[in-house]
């Protein structure tokens, strides 16, 4: 959208002179903070990363601290979607098919060596790397990540909250990407 | 009955003649034998059914490929295992990659079910009478038997991966 | 009515619609704090101090999250779900007696917002109404998980509000009015209907976590069977709806708990304590209001002990199955309820009659 | 079917009792439990403020030792990378020159040394393997989460421990 | 409602169409509905899918399908040397991935024939009896999850990570474990190690009985788990079944006192069973045992031998670090035994543990060279997976799913 | 007031109207849970408290809810085709609403409205207590019957709900 990256511009006015602009970016700056604390993760656990995302979410790590303690096993109530596991090809279709049915502004995060690139796992029926079928903004390493790390990248996604505008994803580039992962 | 390699082989061998039990050695302490296709059905029912046995308990079954053995490249192992007597016993099946068929084992074991589609995705072995032999593990369009030897390992489609390095 | 007292009237309604939101709002946040807390956890601290923003953060997030119909949803009946769900769940707290009247300019204000005369019916009747959101929009979403879930949440709320009533009966019989003003004026001091309604309380208890469908009795949205249940499809703020009808009602029924068996704004020693501060103050209207006020923060500590009761129980147990919840409302709590209306009758006549 | 062995033990499972029955016992029991932990302290470790203590041989991120005198340890003997199970490390070896002393130990050494951060799996095989003690997995770092996917190769300039702090593990 | 009968809630995904139409046309009954539950249902934690076919809230039929994550474990194994098989071993199942580790050591050494130390064996056995405790706390605890009870599980969770501590302090990892080495361990038992495993004993304990406390005697629980995804002893064997699911139904069958390995025939333990095989009694079959657990870890805790940690094998063991600094001949052994040189004798040896689902087989054949020529796992979840089916017809859907965790199917032994 | 009634008036005959010719079972029935708000709303203007939330809470509360869910499950693996009606039926419908609209004219034709005593109108008449006293003296025979049969039906309900043993049921 134009308007979007007009107000981004206006943003870097002096404060307090351009009155709408300014309007604009701080309330874009509150619901960038308001998401930034409510992500709500849809563990898409498939294997031993699910267990330590299971150790995060357990008393000692406490992923709640976050705001991010609901899981959304639905993907319409999801903001991250966190792969955990190896992603086979047979099971590829179906994290593109999650993807697809969560709702703007949505995030992913790679968690682990299998999710982001395969891992150990370099054979025939497994899928290198997620990015080959949604794209990923977030990669943890690991196998599995401790769950300091899980908190790291779900940090990372944090970050990338508060700071994106709130209309990044009507942008051409945003389309351009999702075209090309041939995602509507 | 104390059951031991000799006597249970000698049991089998009076049942089903030297014919079709052969090869029988002893690796691991777990007596290995060779049948054939016609017998295999008929044994592991003979050993299920038998009072004095009772080897009523399929531990697993799966392929095996030796490429170089010619008109025996497939092979299909069988391990049974007696819990009354706490035995095990191995069984082979030795058979051509060109006509890759056996006789299932669902209507004695209900656990063949699964072995055998295994069996069937990784090495293509047909199992004749088999309720619903499809791919188990990998899809459903892929076109041949992976775990065969002349199948790679890697995926094709691996793009990081530095093959300048010595090692494998 | 005169204009004046109209005005009050809507400051009122005003007030407490504002309360209502607010409680239903840090319930979410209490509800994660108290989780967290018996789960040795120590919940969302990020948002704000102690996590205090966390609800607004989600609010936020779900008012600015894209607004999602699935193609296949029925578009009218799935936007208009949440919207019956949480319509019905603000209209309750109209009739509850948040506390006795105050005195302003020689005016007594009582702090209702209606006085009807069947306030026990109205509240009832709107609860029964509730589970129309959940049907709606689980049917609408056109998801077999989510008509599941609505299947679920219909057959539940039906089941117990029969016992429910039943035993609301009890209560009715004894104090003999529905208006929830009077029977809490019933309760004065430490004479709550809990003492004489034990057994009514506990099956109200019952049927209330089940109407609310809290654990152990949230079947319609349990996550392990039905993902979401009935809010399976639903997402951005007609979620954060549903969410929020739901503490809402249980606000709700928390208050008529507090109203019907502890004896709402009362406590004890109360007129005591009007008489010695009319004394203190020498001034009998300002004594009034203070313990007037006072009964509107004990009113308020008792719903916030069920609403924590609620969460408690709702992080300690595991839920029914769909035929045992039938059976534990059908065959155990209505004979019981029954039960206990033939008790109340008893004692009733008994005392009529001999004393 | 009879036991097969003298050691088996039947689980307990006793009637409900008709308190039992009524449920309420259980459910104060499980409330009573769970109000006792809603006092307790709690466990949470709060993470990027505070870190939970780790082992010293926690297998973290990788790291290229140095010798006393400030010299690179790796000889690019290619070990590391052959038992490397995820085939994660890449190394291309070079001859040292002369006057390179001082930067490499051997006469050989790493030219690159490239460790793909999204591979590893951190079994740890390649520290095993290392016959120099060069590559070592440090337990006080942890490989951290980033946004690209070529951000996670990391060469020389990441994997080689700085210069100041040469003391040895 | 759904456009057409037959067409799965997921569209575009058109594998999934095959196996799914194959029982469910059969019976065409207008009453029935079909419900896919999974492949990435809350309930399903890993990854199987089971398209279901019901009658209101009853299961009349399902069909499963599972594959979505199969890694081609036994293909890979194919193509690296004996020591690296140990990772992908952590990996199968990874609720008590140092069973697996150890199960695989065990085999390779009983092809080498490499006698291992009575310390090693103790360790080995206290490391094995810990899985097996996070294995089943997890599943036990996880049940209480699906059944609505969140709080026990972050209880046992905590717990669990006091496991995974000990864990760090033996191998330096927590989940993928790589522990030990074929010869033995990796490392001695460090004093730090010896003396979380004391305090263990100590804490666990407690925290084990307030668990149960709040579900074995709870009636919801009770009645929840009671007869549902009931087997039969006969059944149960036909259909393979081994570990804590078998020993539900009544057989005591464990390998641990059947065929001892690694010196199980030292410690004194019990083999609870149960009679009915249903989810209840998979329920306290894993409570108990993680008591026996607990009995055999205090007695090798206490018992622990001197002596070495490794086997005497220094064509199979890697030397110490210290000595390949100094020694050539170390310096040789170990470039040997790292490039996979190693000379495997021929043979083939199948080798049974009892993991925490039942009995771990691991078939391996050799033939001299530097990798397995076949290494077939007996995981017994996959085995045991395929009586789900029968288990939950005629239950409902939320029986389904409590037997569903209480046959603790964990993903990656599934699917290896 | 008067405008109120009209409203609702006219807003129960539509949601009644639409309760027939909506095509979707479902959308019959919540038009049907509009009409017994509107009743309500009338019963409310002539201050009949109680049995307008009676009403609400026995029509709407309960038994449209059920109507409801009966539809869902019977809706549930179904397509939503269209079904045509065939020629017979709609001339049967046709004849048979002629029939009803003959026959009301009929009735209507000679009726007059009667007129609001204004000076004995006893507000009073709808509460619960008057109500009560109504049921329970003048018309305790109708009342009594009523619930006898009630609880007929109920047994009766209970008898045909109740299956086999062995056979499990929800």
């Amino acid at each position: 959208m134009s308007e979007s990256t007009k107000d981004i511009q206006l943003a870097e006015a002096p404060d307090g002179i351009s009155g709408a602009g300014f309007f604009a970016t701080s309330f874009e700056k509150v619901i960038g903070l308001a998401r930034k604390h409510s992500l709500w993760p849809l563990p898409f656990a498939t294997s031993c990363c699910g267990i330590e995302y299971m150790a995060t979410m357990g008393a000692n790590y406490d992923i709640s601290r976050f705001g991010s303690e609901r899981p959304s096993f639905s993907p319409r109530q999801a903001d991250i979607l966190m792969v955990m596991g190896t992603i086979a090809k047979k099971m590829g279709p179906v994290v593109k098919q999650v993807y697809e049915q969560m709702a703007e502004p949505r995030w992913v995060i790679a968690v682990g060596a299998c999710a982001s690139s395969g891992g150990i796992f370099d054979t025939y029926s497994v899928l290198q790397g997620i990015d080959r079928v949604v794209p990923v903004d977030v990669y943890v390493p690991g196998c599995p990540p401790r769950p300091e790390q899980i908190l790291d990248g779900l940090m990372r996604v944090q970050d990338l909250a508060a700071n994106e505008s709130l209309r990044r994803r009507d942008s051409p580039e945003y389309q351009a990407l999702l075209a090309s992962y041939n995602i509507k | 009955m104390e059951l031991t390699n000799e006597n249970v082989l000698g049991k089998i061998i009076a049942q089903f003649g030297e014919d079709n039990i052969t090869n029988a050695v002893n690796p691991d302490g777990i007596m290995t034998f060779d049948t054939n296709r016609q017998t295999i059905h008929e044994l592991i029912k003979y050993l299920r059914d038998d009072e004095e046995l009772q080897i009523s308990f399929l531990t697993t079954m799966c392929g095996i490929h030796y490429p170089e053995q010619k008109d025996k490249e497939l092979c299909m192992m069988y391990q049974l295992h007696s819990l009354r007597h706490n035995y095990r016993l191995r069984i082979k099946v030795y058979f051509p990659i060109s006509d890759p068929v056996m006789p299932t084992l669902t209507d004695i074991y209900a656990t063949a079910n699964w072995m055998e589609r295994e069996a069937y995705d990784f090495y293509g072995i047909i199992f004749t009478g088999h309720p619903n032999l499809i791919r188990i593990l990998n899809v459903e369009d892929m076109e041949y038997h992976p775990m065969l030897k002349q199948y790679p390992l890697e995926d094709q489609t691996r793009e990081d991966k530095v093959n300048t390095f010595f090692g494998r | 009515m005169e204009s004046v007292d109209l005005i009050y009237k809507a400051i009122y309604i005003l007030v407490i619609f504002g309360i209502t939101l607010l409680i239903a709002t840090y319930s979410t946040y209490f509800e994660r704090k108290i989780a967290a807390f018996i789960q040795d956890r120590v919940g969302p601290n990020r948002a704000g101090p102690a996590g205090l923003l966390q609800p607004l953060a989600d609010a936020g997030k779900l008012f600015f999250k894209e607004d999602f119909i699935p193609a296949k949803a029925n578009k009218a009946l799935f936007v208009i779900g949440p919207g019956i769900a949480m319509l019905v769940a603000t209209m309750s707290s109209a009739v509850i007696p948040f506390g006795e009247n105050l005195i302003v300019d020689g005016r007594e204000i009582w702090l209702q917002a209606i006085n009807v005369n069947i306030g026990v019916l109205y509240v009832f009747g709107v609860v029964s109404l509730g589970v129309y959101g959940l049907m709606i929009g689980g049917w609408a979403s056109n998801n077999k998980f989510s008509l599941l879930g609505a299947i679920r949440a219909a057959s539940q709320n039906i089941s117990y509000e029969l016992a429910m009533g039943l035993s609301l009966i009890a209560v009715l019989m004894m104090t003999g009015s529905l208006s929830l003003r009077e029977i809490a004026e019933q309760q004065h001091g430490f004479n709550w209907n809990i003492w004489y309604q034990p057994l009514g309380f506990i099956i109200f208890l019952i049927c209330a976590f089940a109407e609310t469908n809290r654990t152990p009795f949230d079947l319609p949205e349990s996550e392990a069977e039905l993902i979401g249940g009935y809010h399976t499809e639903y997402g951005s703020m007609k979620l954060g709806m549903y969410l929020f009808a739901e503490y809402i009602n249980i606000f709700v029924a928390s208050a008529v708990m507090a109203t019907l068996y502890f004896g709402a704004y009362n406590f004890p020693f109360m007129l005591e304590l009007e008489a010695w501060l009319a004394d203190m103050l020498d001034s009998v209207v300002a004594a009034n209001n203070i313990v007037t006020m006072i009964g509107v923060g004990v009113m308020f500590a008792k719903i916030f002990f069920f609403i924590f009761f609620f969460m408690w129980v709702r992080w300690t147990l595991p839920r029914f199955r769909y035929d045992q919840l039938m059976k534990l409302g059908w065959q155990i709590l209505i004979p019981l309820a029954i039960l206990n209306v033939v008790l109340t009758g008893g004692a009733i006549l008994l005392k009529e009659h001999l004393f | 079917m009879e036991p097969l062995s003298n050691r088996s033990k039947k689980v307990q499972k006793r009637e409900m009792t008709f308190a039992e029955r009524a449920y309420l016992p259980a459910i104060a029991q499980g409330l009573g439990i769970t109000l006792k932990h809603f006092f307790k302290k709690k466990a949470t470790v709060q993470y990027p403020e505070q870190t939970r203590e780790r082992s010293d041989i926690w297998r973290g991120l990788h790291v290229l030792k140095r010798d006393e005198n400030g010299a690179e340890r790796c000889t690019a003997c290619g070990l590391c990378a052959v038992a490397c199970p995820a085939e994660a490390i890449t190394m291309i070896a070079g001859e040292r020159k002369a006057g390179e002393e001082h930067l490499y130990r051997e006469e050989k050494y790493a030219v690159t040394y490239e460790v793909n951060m999204l591979r590893c799996i951190f079994c740890g095989l390649c520290e095993e393997a290392c016959p120099k003690a060069a590559i070592f997995l440090q337990d006080d770092k942890l490989a951290p989460a980033r946004y690209e996917r070529d951000e996670f190769i990391y060469g020389k300039d990441r994997l080689v421990e700085p210069l100041k702090t040469t003391e040895t593990k | 409602m759904a456009t057409e009968k037959k067409t799965v809630e997921l569209d575009g995904l058109d594998t999934f169409r095959e196996n799914y139409d194959l029982k469910l046309q059969d019976e065409h009954n207008d009453n029935l509905t079909t419900l896919n539950l999974g492949p990435t249902h809350p309930a399903t934690h890993g990854i199987f899918q089971n398209i279901l076919q019901m009658n209101g809230e009853i299961i009349m039929d399902a069909v499963p399908t599972i594959g979505y994550i199969h890694r081609a474990f036994e293909k890979i194994a194919e193509r690296r040397p004996f020591y690296q098989i140990t990772p992908l071993t952590d990996r199968m199942n990874y609720c008590s991935s140092p069973i697996n580790n150890m199960g695989y050591h065990m085999t390779v050494e009983k092809l080498l024939g490499i006698e291992i130390p009575k310390r090693a064996q103790y360790i080995r056995v206290i490391m094995m009896e810990l899985a097996r405790i996070s294995d089943h706390l997890i599943c036990n605890s996880i049940l209480g999850v699906d059944s609505g009870a969140f709080t026990g599980f972050l209880y046992v969770m905590q717990e669990r990570e006091h496991i995974y501590d000990i864990y760090e302090e033996v191998c330096g990892a927590r989940l993928t474990t790589n522990m030990g080495r074929i010869g033995g361990m990796e490392r001695d038992l460090s004093p730090k190690a010896l003396h979380l495993i004391g305090e263990f004993l100590q804490r666990f304990p407690k925290v084990w009985a307030e668990f149960e406390k709040m579900l074995t005697r709870n009636r919801i629980f009770v009645d929840r788990t009671t007869d549902v995804g009931a087997i039969s002893a006969e059944r149960a064997l036909s259909y393979g079944f081994t570990g804590p699911n078998l020993r539900a139904t009544g057989v005591d069958y464990d390998v641990r006192v059947m065929n001892p390995y690694s010196s199980y025939e030292d410690f004194d333990f019990e083999i609870p069973v149960g009679s009915k095989g249903d989810t209840y009694d998979r329920f306290l079959v894993r409570n108990a045992e993680v008591w026996e657990s607990l009995k055999i870890i205090e007695q090798a805790y206490k018992n622990l031998p001197e002596g070495s940690y490794h086997a005497d094998a220094p064509h199979y063991y890697l030397p110490p670090k210290q000595e390949v600094y100094r020694s050539m001949e170390a310096l040789i052994y170990h470039f040997k035994i790292v490039m996979g040189e190693i000379n495997a004798p021929v043979g083939e040896v199948y080798h049974a543990v009892e993991g925490g689902n039942g009995e771990l087989g691991f078939y391996l054949i050799s033939d001299g060279g530097r990798t397995p020529y076949r290494l077939h796992f007996r995981r017994p979840c996959f085995i045991y997976y395929q009586a789900y089916t029968e288990m939950i017809k005629g239950g409902q859907l939320a029986d389904a799913i409590l037997t569903l965790s209480s046959l603790n199917v964990i993903a990656g032994e599934l699917d290896a | 007031m008067e405008n109120l009634f009209y409203f609702l008036s006219s807003l129960t005959l539509l949601c009644a109207l639409m309760v027939v010719i909506s095509k979707n079972p479902v959308h019959s029935i919540i038009f049907l849970i509009i009409t017994f708000f509107t009743i309500s709303g009338h019963y409310i203007l002539l201050n009949a408290q109680f049995l307008a939330a009676v009403n609400i809470i026995v029509y709407a509360g309960a038994i449209m809810v059920l109507f409801l869910f009966v539809i869902m499950f019977l809706n549930m693996g179904k397509d939503e085709r269209d079904q045509k009606t065939s020629v017979i039926t709609k001339i049967t419908g046709a004849i048979a609403g002629g029939l009803l609209f003959v026959v009301m004219i009929a009735a209507l034709k000679d009726a007059t409205l009667q007129p609001v005593d204004v000076d004995n109108f006893n507000s009073q008449i709808g509460m619960v207590e008057n109500l009560g006293q109504l049921l329970f003296t003048k018309y305790i025979l109708p009342f009594e019957l009523a619930s006898v049969l009630f609880l007929v039906a109920m047994v009766g309900a209970v008898m045909l709900g109740k299956k086999e043993t062995g056979e499990r049921h929800f």
